[in-house]
């Protein structure tokens, strides 16, 4: 029955922002518009070769059918002619390749960046890592599941919005250090024509200089799992003074983060910011509900280790269970998320075990 | 295609001690008949052809509007990878090996394959192969999804327990598609009547022959990549785990090094059928057969040269990025020239448009817009744009829907008078062909639009700028899987009823089967016919 | 009968070629391999051990980066002790990287090196490299792992930044005989 | 030595696409199978190493 009513209010809610956008995106830098110029040269092309032989083949088809009297000549070979349309394209073909490979060329520039960000695939979201500052985040789908499950409207963002975007400056050449923890991904923003196969035991490289700033979105371009779909990229690209600004903040946050860890949170702290973690971090697998998937993913209602000791709940939360897919969420999730969302299992989603954790409680 | 005058007296083949084939099941289990085979391969293709369309229209029923409607990610993905899978192994290529086994013989003077014995068992272990992938679909954990072209480690350290029975179900369609290659390279080379010189071949025959070269070189090269899979994931070696010292790259490269040669292999054949269609419907001879004959057989030596052009954004240094770029545009040459050959056919010919002329017409067309894409997919720093998004899912399925599998349907209706004796009704095959074309084109061409916007391949759920082309898309799905059923209805309505076929059958046909009568007796040709 | 002889050896030597074949697969792994090595595709190199280099290259500096990577939930810390180097070609250098086991178990885990721009990778010699064989920690203990390294003269010009990455792979399941006290269940859940 | 020639000339024409009918009745008539097979072979691995040589000239540009 729900099926039913979800079907029926994806149909009532046109989208709304409809676009019949036909064509690749031009981009923001001086890379992707050579790779626009060079898609469209060699599209104009195609189409011309196109008209050519299609002409000549619906010319025959109106002009040589029987039903008008149409006699078929004897003559079934003419080397000189078939000489002639392959030199042709071949040509053509050359007229082709030389642009391709200077801008393929310019694309391996190894010249010295000015920031190096090494780029992490995990299954169903993006590490980023600041070579030379000390940041270091992961980037979270923020779409909220109401909108993916139709219960709600969806926002224009839908599924290209993430929770911390990478940040980089304009105008200055940025060095993509892309690798992956499990199974392969790919790393693409369209408007940057940059799209690097992120591969684990391995590292990558690729390289932007985005000439405006503002936010670019782009997919993981891989087939990587159940949340393929679900892993954006979003880049926001600020001018350098805002860019220092941010990497200032990011590091004052930081040491504010270490000392928020020693604070005592009350129980309502904790349950209200546990339940953004869950949503945001857990109910992908776990369901909202916490029913679980039965055969894949276990239920956190009543289950043995959200109601069991606390300590075994710490342990599967911080270090994972190796061979399953419940991931390490130490290096994912500050220790003030991690004993939220435990005290929000214990005392939410059907358990009510009473207890709850403090920041401090947990060694990373 | 050489012309062969054949003067042979209208032999009724009623010797007496001529027995017909077996009654009831036997006769189809214990077959050695190249055409029971053949039957068996097509209506076996057509039920797969069924099976991958319903799990098409799963896809496209769920990528109907943003949001997940219908299916969990997890069985989205178990849909994509079977559907490839059933599509490419289970429908193309079976219907091309029916075709193969059907009209080689009769086309080259032969009573029957030269191992008819292997040519019944290299069709019977296809539906058990096909029953061990599809039971996957019932196993915790789910069927296959990592996709049909199952890269290292998500097809390995990361896959359902159902990627044994994968492994083992791809082991038993290689080894079905090796003996039936040997079977037709044999059968070619050694059994053709006298006269019947490799000059005077008809073109499917020579596309075929050249194909089952390709067989052999490739399948083992893909029985090879499932084996170390098999290695990996249960006897503890690395072939592709980086821990151990291996390389998930070093898949891909063994993979695509049988993943090109293999998209040959499906359009091969097609082009040996429509460049038999169209001569007789335009009442002349093929334009340049002997070009035809070098560029194919040059086309299967040259496609193991090109195979990285699917991993341009795997990382690959500068030399070897612009080296598979000028490889693959070079080879795009002989490929692409063949299209001038059908339409110098067509130039000054006398045309008429039965369906199966509108249908290799609707080939040649459709294809050669496939064969653009592809071009401009050749262009490595364009394709960084384009790789793994909806532009190549529009690229190989404008060669393949409109190419390989319209070019076996313009086959069937060409050949079906022969093989049941009955006329078919054009009128009910124009229908067919016209909702058929129109449900690829609505279906396929928007692919190219949301491709350039930005939309990967192999997602449940996309943003919303993608909406509107995909909600088209999956309308022309639904008009296209349908208007299939009608093509069903075409088939069992000629098989059961339409009068009577002469032997002839179309009249420009050329070629020794139309020298039998139509329906063609369960033995052709017991004595080799003289060809001049 | 004559045509049956033929098609006999016909199918015998096409079956022989589709062994081949399969035996080709197979023989495309150790190909690969040496390919590899050569043009230093996918950043793998394997000149390990001593490099023969004479001279130093005092007129250019080469930026040198280490990075880390722990896959699928290593729970090693794994850091290196210098972010970024800058080193003249031709001249040995030394660097550590820091390893701590927080687990309460012993284990065992192997560093895969990576080289980026691929074209450096034939380059960039690894004197000693704790690469080079597992490494052990026992519960709770950490370690310095060294790196000896050293890059050729007759680096490409235009290369002025190489990036060395490590993926350190847990392998002690494979490693132990004996089920360990700390109940890792290592049976195959599905996904 | 001349249907070794031959044999190239005419796997030659092939890459290219295009072949005149009387080259190609002169090729089955008097042509041995193996030669083609070898004639096939070494203009692969000759494509091969033509399409490197341009790659590291047209490289050598940058």
């Amino acid at each position: 029955m729900t099926k039913a009513i979800t079907l029926a209010l994806s149909l009532l809610a046109v989208p709304a922002w409809a676009d019949w956008q036909v064509n690749m995106n031009e981009g923001v830098t001086a890379i992707s518009r050579e790779v626009f110029d060079l898609h469209m040269l060699i599209f104009w092309i195609c189409v011309a070769i196109g008209i050519a032989v299609f002409g000549v083949m619906f010319y025959s088809i109106f002009k040589f059918r029987k039903s008008k009297g149409a006699v078929a000549e004897h003559w079934h070979e003419n080397t000189t002619v078939e000489v002639l349309w392959t030199v042709i394209p071949f040509v053509i073909l050359i007229g082709m390749a030389v642009p391709a490979t200077a801008t393929l060329m310019d694309m391996y520039d190894t010249s010295e960046a000015d920031v190096d960000i090494q780029i992490t695939g995990y299954q169903w979201k993006w590490r980023y890592q600041y070579l030379d500052e000390d940041i270091d985040f992961f980037s979270n789908l923020s779409t909220p599941r109401e909108e993916i499950m139709n219960a709600q409207a969806k926002n224009a963002n839908y599924l290209l919005e993430v929770d911390n975007p990478l940040v980089i400056p304009a105008n200055k050449k940025v060095r993509f250090l892309i690798t992956a923890n499990d199974v392969i991904h790919s790393w693409w923003v369209p408007h940057f024509a940059v799209k690097k196969d992120a591969i684990p035991g391995f590292i990558n490289e690729s390289w932007v200089k985005v000439e405006e700033p503002g936010v670019y979105r782009g997919q993981c371009t891989e087939l990587c799992g159940k949340d393929h779909g679900f892993m954006p990229v979003v880049v926001e690209v600020k001018s350098e003074e805002d860019y220092a600004k941010w990497v200032a903040d990011q590091k004052a946050m930081k040491l504010a983060m270490a000392g928020e860890a020693s604070k005592q949170f009350s129980m309502d702290e904790l349950l209200a910011k546990g339940e953004g973690v869950y949503q945001a971090t857990c109910a992908g697998c776990h369901q909202l509900n916490g029913q679980g998937i039965p055969g894949a993913f276990p239920a956190i209602t009543g289950s043995s280790i959200a109601t069991g000791s606390i300590d075994g709940h710490i342990d599967i939360v911080v270090n994972g269970k190796a061979g399953t897919a419940m991931q390490a969420f130490k290096e994912q999730l500050s220790a003030v998320d991690i004993a939220a969302v435990v005290t929000y299992q214990r005392n939410a989603l059907g358990n009510s075990v009473g207890d709850m954790v403090q920041p401090s409680a947990i060694q990373k | 295609m050489a012309t062969v005058d054949v003067d042979l007296p209208h032999v009724k083949d009623d010797d007496p001690h001529h027995h017909g084939p077996a009654k009831g099941l036997g006769r189809w289990l214990f077959t050695t008949n190249h055409k029971d085979i053949g039957s068996m391969y097509l209506i076996f293709s057509l039920c797969m052809f069924m099976i991958g369309g319903i799990m098409a229209l799963i896809i496209r029923a769920e990528l109907f509007q943003p949001g997940l409607q219908l299916v969990e990610p997890n069985f989205f993905n178990q849909m994509t990878t079977m559907h490839g899978l059933i599509m490419v192994f289970g429908a193309v290529m079976p219907a091309f090996v029916g075709l193969a086994n059907w009209m080689i013989p009769m086309q080259i003077g032969a009573p029957d394959m030269a191992l008819p014995r292997m040519n019944n068992w290299s069709f019977w272990i296809l539906p058990f192969a096909f029953l061990i992938l599809l039971s996957s679909l019932f196993m915790p954990g789910g069927a296959p999804n990592f996709g049909w072209t199952f890269y290292a480690p998500l097809s390995t350290t990361y896959a359902p327990e159902s990627v044994t029975f994968f492994i083992f179900g791809v082991h038993i369609m290689g080894a079905s598609s090796i003996m039936g290659a040997i079977n037709i390279i044999a059968t070619i080379l050694n059994m053709r009547a006298p006269g019947m010189t490799l000059m005077k071949m008809p073109m499917f025959t020579w596309t075929w022959l050249i194909t089952a070269f390709l067989l052999i070189a490739v399948m083992p090269v893909l029985a090879g990549v499932v084996t170390m899979m098999l290695m990996d994931i249960h006897f503890g070696t690395s072939f592709f785990n980086a821990a151990g010292g291996g390389d998930p790259v070093l898949f891909q490269h063994v993979f695509w090094f049988f993943g090109h040669p293999e998209v040959y292999i499906m359009i091969l054949p097609a082009f040996g059928i429509i460049s038999e269609i169209i001569p007789t419907f335009a009442r002349k001879r093929l334009f340049g057969y002997s070009s035809m004959v070098y560029a194919v057989a040059s086309i299967a030596l040259l496609s193991f040269v090109v195979w990285a052009h699917h991993m341009f954004t795997v990382g690959m240094p500068l030399v070897g990025e612009v080296f598979f770029m000028f490889a693959t545009m070079l080879i795009a040459v002989p490929t692409g020239v063949k299209v001038f050959n059908w339409v110098a056919t067509m130039f000054r010919g006398s045309m008429t448009f039965e369906t199966p002329m509108l249908f290799a017409i609707a080939f040649v067309v459709l294809f050669t817009i496939g064969g653009f894409s592809g071009l401009m997919l050749a262009i490595a720093p364009a394709d960084f744009q384009y790789h793994d998004t909806y532009f190549v899912v529009a690229h190989f399925h404008y060669v393949l829907v409109p190419g390989a599998i319209f070019s076996i349907m313009a086959a069937a209706y060409y050949w079906l008078p022969k093989w049941t004796g009955h006329q078919l009704n054009e009128t009910m095959g124009k229908v067919h062909f016209w909702l058929s074309f129109v449900g690829v084109n609505i279906t396929f061409f928007p692919m190219h639009f949301v491709g350039l916007a930005g939309m990967p391949r192999r997602i449940p759920d996309y943003a919303l700028q993608f909406a509107d082309f995909n909600s088209m898309a999956s309308v022309g799905a639904f008009i296209f899987g349908f208007s299939q059923l009608v093509f069903i209805y075409n088939i069992i309505q000629n098989v059961r009823v339409g009068e009577k076929a002469t032997a002839q059958v179309w009249e420009g046909a050329h070629g020794l089967e139309w020298t039998v009568p139509s329906p063609a007796p369960y033995h052709t040709f017991s004595t080799p016919p003289k060809v001049d | 009968m004559h045509e049956q002889v033929k098609t006999k050896r016909l199918v015998v030597r096409l079956a022989t070629a589709a062994v081949l074949m399969f035996g080709f697969g197979f023989a495309l792994v150790p190909l690969y391999e040496v390919f590899c090595d050569i043009t230093g595709l996918n950043g793998k190199n394997f000149n390990e051990g001593p490099a023969a280099i004479s001279s130093v290259d005092r007129s250019r500096t080469v930026k040198i980066q280490f990075v880390t990577v722990n896959p699928a939930d290593m729970p090693w810390e794994f850091r290196p002790n210098e972010r970024t180097m800058r080193v003249f070609p031709g001249e040995d250098k030394v660097t550590a990287f820091y390893a701590k086991n927080p687990t309460p178990e012993w284990m065992v885990a192997q560093a895969v090196p990576s080289v980026t721009p691929s074209e450096a990778a034939p380059y960039l010699h690894k004197v000693n490299c704790f690469c080079f064989d597992r490494q052990p920690l026992e519960a709770g203990a950490d370690t310095e792992m060294p790196l000896v390294f050293v890059i050729d003269p007759d680096l490409p010009r235009h290369i002025s930044t190489i990036t060395l990455s490590y993926a350190l792979y847990d392998l002690t399941d494979n490693q132990k005989v004996t089920q360990s006290s700390h109940n890792n269940d290592k049976g195959r859940a599905s996904l | 030595m001349k249907d070794w020639l031959r044999a190239f000339a005419s796997v030659f024409a092939a890459f290219l696409g295009v072949q005149s009918e009387e080259n190609r009745e002169r090729d089955f008539q008097q042509g041995r199978f193996s030669v083609f097979v070898v004639a096939g072979i070494a203009l692969t691995l000759g494509f091969l190493l033509t399409v490197y040589v341009l790659v590291k000239v047209v490289m050598s540009f940058v």
